[in-house]
């Protein structure tokens, strides 16, 4: 599950990563008055946000209010702009990276940082990207931080302050169950003047030297294993990443996906329903969901799964099961009790293999609904009859 | 010689009593497996398909257990594995699915550095025919024989087996190794095991979009692996971002597509089939 | 550093241990108006202030304050009453024991838990005695807490009490740095009557059946290890534990124990200054302490040595030096030095090898101070002149 | 052969700028030991000792380093440690005393099972005569010999090495566990090197009050050892409950006495010195 940009810095302010003061609002008269200057950030689920207009400076508060609501009113990338965040300006003095991931083929949490931010990481030569693979049983100690921050180019007190973030991100990483934490871009401030009066005192003399700037998280990316939820109860599941209907299916605990086409499908396992959705463009026809019915064969989870089938809006159906263990007659029996519930009239080409599998087909077959043994005669019926009905 | 489990293998069942645990350790008996004990707290005791279950791993281990199925809910797997593991247990087949990414990080770490395998989570389990069978693959698909399956799924792993045992192709060994983002063994691993089994003659694997463990196998095998490979992937029509039923479906930021794990086999030579029900007669190309 | 049984269950409290209800004083007019009962508990670090009357129970604020009063005056086993904690009384159905430790010879945390609380757990019989060796890269899961109570007795919800409050005191025993965790007695309360109306409604027939009691950690023992004590300024070094002496001296970066007999010792290391103790003792000489110089060679750390030797009022002091690489020339100067600053004019024998070793000897000799090469000859001189001074 | 270390082992010293860590290192050259580089964050491009100083473990790689001495204050040690283990060092050794006990507890379980040995924590090291030096003994205390030192403490294994050395017994390998509660080895797993080790002929073990090592040294080398063991135990005057300079010198609840250690060593035939500077003697009547 992906955080709004608010969410995250909520959650790496709690770790200690420094972010920049500000805070969110839902509606344009909600921003406060100020001086100075304010970032009008619109919280949306994608990235590229700047270049869409979705971040905006002001320098008052009816200037911030008349922005907000604009922003508030757009469309980014098809996303619905959600909320505002209204931040400090920063002086930016360089901008950095800074992520870690699960990197699946170590099988390992993987920090990369890079000299090179506020741009997408993909954009960076691999040469200017230092990747670190952490060891959880050693987990992110201060070497880490230590060996990172003399590639990135920091000493002293920059060192210390990298160090810091990359221990803190790294704790957050883990006990919030994230698959991915990203600070772009981790913004170095303008460090600022320090006149120090020379001796002898009273001289008039000053020294003027540069104090190092602080490094800030300008920006947050946070995804969470969705799987962990359970244990993360002050995060809410964030609606905007499915569909209504995506969502609806998905509280019912189906594994399902809204596709572009109009066979609707219904199959078991995910593996299987990824395969039945080649093998249907590979046929030239187009599939308008992905719908993993899982291992059950109750009647119900059957009959109820046409339930978001039909709400797409398909103009046929097609139920590809390799039962397995699976009872084929419970099946039959959950597809021919959805047809005469939902009152289905167009097309059901179903594929049914497995325990009792003659008896199940049997069943259908009495029921005018085709079934076959094998996939691939089941997807051939189905082409065979769409092709008729143009 | 087997991979990883065979005939002598006892295995025990945590979660025996919940309705996988004990409908799967009947089918598994039936098929051989010597499921030694089962485990449920609270439930020491009973008997299931005659099979005693107690309330603790170390309880089983007068049984001198080898191997371990978890069937236990997804928040309880992380404690169920490292009871086993604690425990000496060698072999740990998790079939659970929805195991938070963090838990499966800190098993399989373990694991690979206390020398124990972990299969799955999420996946089927491992059928050696003719000797055992850990897990809920169907048990009259199978076929004995010298083709070797590793897959990231479950259904269409039956699909494929189902296809292979029609057409004549027995299977030595038969693995799925889960549909999670993270799993016990990647390609290469099982790779390196399909190798050195004298069993094994030729090698199909089932792999699906997300990650790099399909161009991880495909380097390995222009290297190490002399045996003929074929493959399948599922995935070619999902679109990007979106997680396909398993976890470990999903295509980030232009990474895992079908294109490149496609292009990545075909370059190091292993056919790949465009429909499951193919694998056979691309199989009979390159193995007898 | 030992905890006292009030700051011990501070932190059990933190960490989700249950603890009676209660509170310390250090006055007695400190204790506030009750109604029931209280106990009245002395707090000092050692164990069986039961017997020595440090542990009594009053029912009125006014008994509460007399006892308090009478406690705070005791000596028990020679410690000073530091505080009294005042506490519910609760009513016991069983007493328990558990402890973490860590185990030297497994290199891991060990809990050991029995049914036989209340007593010294030296006094359990072996069998009666439940064990576990925790691998800390698995930590205390559930199955930890499972496995023993089992073993202990506990079904349904006390086994899950039992796991609570094992997993939060391994989380309390790796956070606090602790070498020892104790509860003893944990103590089961008795459970309650619960009557439940029998059906039919109105019928007047209810069920009595006897809900079950709660574990509570009715004493504590934490000793947290001392080098780390840098990382948790929450807790103050507790005084009691070295005598004012030993205090001072180890204040000021001495390893210094005091003992009961009349000859001074400082040596380097350790091991020597043991050696150097167990040799006295052989040769018919009782050390008056130990004191362990470190493996610096400063006039300064040498001569303020003395300091701490000389407090104790000793018949005569020993200085065994292995120098290795220490140089004894050095070493010499600051023996001089002390002896002159001091005024010492008891006898002072010392044992000096090393670098310049010859050197430093004739230093010594010249001011009148016995020096020697080997560690015998120098004992043998000492017991030569004690005797001869008798 | 050589216990451990060798003459081709190459050190670097993590604290090198320090001034334990200077100094040391200059012995250690001195002695014929093979230190490759330093180690002190923000001091990278130093030299000391002709030695050249990196900001981190990483960058000494290039030296292919075989063992680390650790000399930074105990706050730093674990984090030390644990950055030469990430790096592949096999050996670590460290010199820092006062090392928080569960510190210790994390490094050693790490080292124990990934293969790294620990040397330490508040240990003068490892010497092999004649070959290499990683610690603080003094030089020219040493003879190259048959006779193997572990010790649990510094200055009295000076002692005893000297008076060996004055008497004619010249040492194969000299080690310092350490004083403290938790080291990475104990003398049942030097017995097993030194047993091992063909350039070793007896055993000398310098043991001390305070936990139980010196009781199962002595069930291992009835059942184990074939070499002349001889043994000193310092702590017969200590009171119980105090600790004696070293954080493992301890008698707590009655166990750890000097008695319940020399009366293990003597049922295990072991003879035990009365005064350390009884060792050659006592030595001479088990061994040549």
């Amino acid at each position: 599950m992906n955080l709004y940009e608010y969410q995250g810095k909520a959650l790496f302010k709690k770790y200690g990563v420094p972010v920049p003061q500000g805070y969110v609002v839902f509606k344009p008269e909600e921003i406060m008055d100020f001086y100075g200057e304010r970032v009008i950030k619109a919280q949306v689920l994608t990235g590229g946000r700047g270049k869409s207009g979705g971040v905006k400076f002001a320098s008052n508060v009816e200037e911030a209010r008349k922005l907000a609501k604009e922003i508030l009113s757009m469309e980014i990338k098809g996303h619905k702009v959600h909320a505002i965040l209204v931040e400090e300006k920063l002086k930016i003095e360089k901008e950095y990276y800074l992520s870690i991931l699960i990197d699946r083929s170590t099988r390992k949490p993987l920090i990369m940082a890079s000299p090179e931010g506020g741009v997408e990481i993909e954009s960076v030569p691999d040469e200017k990207i230092y990747k670190f693979v952490v060891n959880p049983e050693i987990g992110v100690q201060p070497f880490v931080g230590r060996a990172l921050a003399k590639k990135m180019g920091f000493t002293g007190d920059l060192a210390k302050q990298f160090t810091n973030i990359l221990m803190n991100l790294y704790k957050l990483f883990r006990e919030y169950d994230a698959e991915l934490v990203e600070i772009n871009p981790l913004v170095l401030t303008e460090g600022k003047e320090v006149k120090t009066e020379m001796y002898p005192p009273m001289s008039g003399m000053t020294l003027s030297t540069k104090a190092p700037g602080k490094l800030i998280a300008a920006d947050s990316k946070v995804v969470i294993d969705t799987d962990s939820l359970y244990r993360h109860k002050d995060l809410e599941e964030n609606a905007e990443e499915k569909t209504p209907l995506e969502l609806e299916a998905t509280k019912a605990g189906y594994a399902f996906v809204e596709l572009d086409g109009n066979v609707g499908v219904i199959a078991n396992g995910a593996g299987l329903t990824m395969a039945t959705l080649d093998t249907l463009l590979l046929y030239g026809l187009k599939p308008r969901n992905f719908l993993d019915l899982g291992g059950t064969d109750s009647v119900d989870i059957t009959k109820n799964a046409f339930t978001y089938v039909l709400k797409a809006n398909p103009d046929a159906i097609l139920v590809n099961i390799f039962g397995g263990v699976t009872k084929c007659d419970t099946v039959a029996q959950g597809i021919i009790a959805a047809k005469e519930a939902f009152n289905i009239n167009m097309p059901i080409v179903v594929r049914l293999s497995g325990v009792h599998e003659e008896e199940g087909r049997k069943m259908l077959e009495e029921n005018g609904i085709h079934a076959f043994a094998d996939m691939r005669h089941a997807i051939e019926k189905l082409k065979e009859i769409m092709e008729g009905s143009q | 010689m087997s991979v990883i489990v065979d005939e002598n293998t006892k295995i025990i069942v945590q979660g025996i009593t919940g309705h996988q645990g004990s409908f799967h350790s009947g089918e598994m008996i039936k098929f051989g497996a010597k499921v030694v004990a089962g485990v449920t707290p609270g439930k020491g005791g009973m008997k299931v398909h005659d099979v005693p279950v107690y309330d603790t791993v170390e309880e089983t281990l007068v049984h001198e257990p080898d191997a371990t199925m978890i069937t236990v809910p997804a928040p309880f797997v992380k404690d169920a594995a490292f009871e086993a593991m604690y425990n000496g247990i060698r072999v740990v087949y998790i079939l659970t699915e929805k195991v938070p990414l963090h838990d499966a990080l800190d098993i399989v770490t373990y694991a690979r550095s206390h020398g124990h395998v972990v299969i799955g989570p999420n996946g089927p389990g491992i059928t050696v025919p003719g000797k055992t069978k850990m897990g809920i693959m169907p048990n009259h698909i199978f076929k004995k024989g010298t083709v070797a399956v590793a897959s990231r799924s479950g259904t269409l792993t039956y699909e494929i087996v189902n296809a292979l045992t029609l057409n004549g192709y027995g299977q030595s060994t038969v693995i799925g190794l889960g549909g999670d983002r993270i799993t016990g063994l990647n390609f290469v691993d099982i790779l390196e095991l399909f190798e050195k089994d004298e069993d094994t003659e030729a090698i199909v694997l089932v792999g699906e979009i997300g990650g790099t463990a399909e161009e991880e196998a495909a380097e390995y095998i222009k290297k190490y692996v002399s045996k003929p490979v074929v493959a399948y992937i599922a995935g070619r029509s999902a679109p990007p971002g979106k997680r396909m039923g398993h976890a470990g479906a999903i295509i980030t930021r232009g990474k895992g597509t079908a294109e490149s794990k496609i292009k990545a086999f075909n370059e190091a030579g292993v056919p790949v089939a465009e429909f499951p029900w193919e694998i056979p007669q691309v199989l009979k190309k390159v193995y007898k």
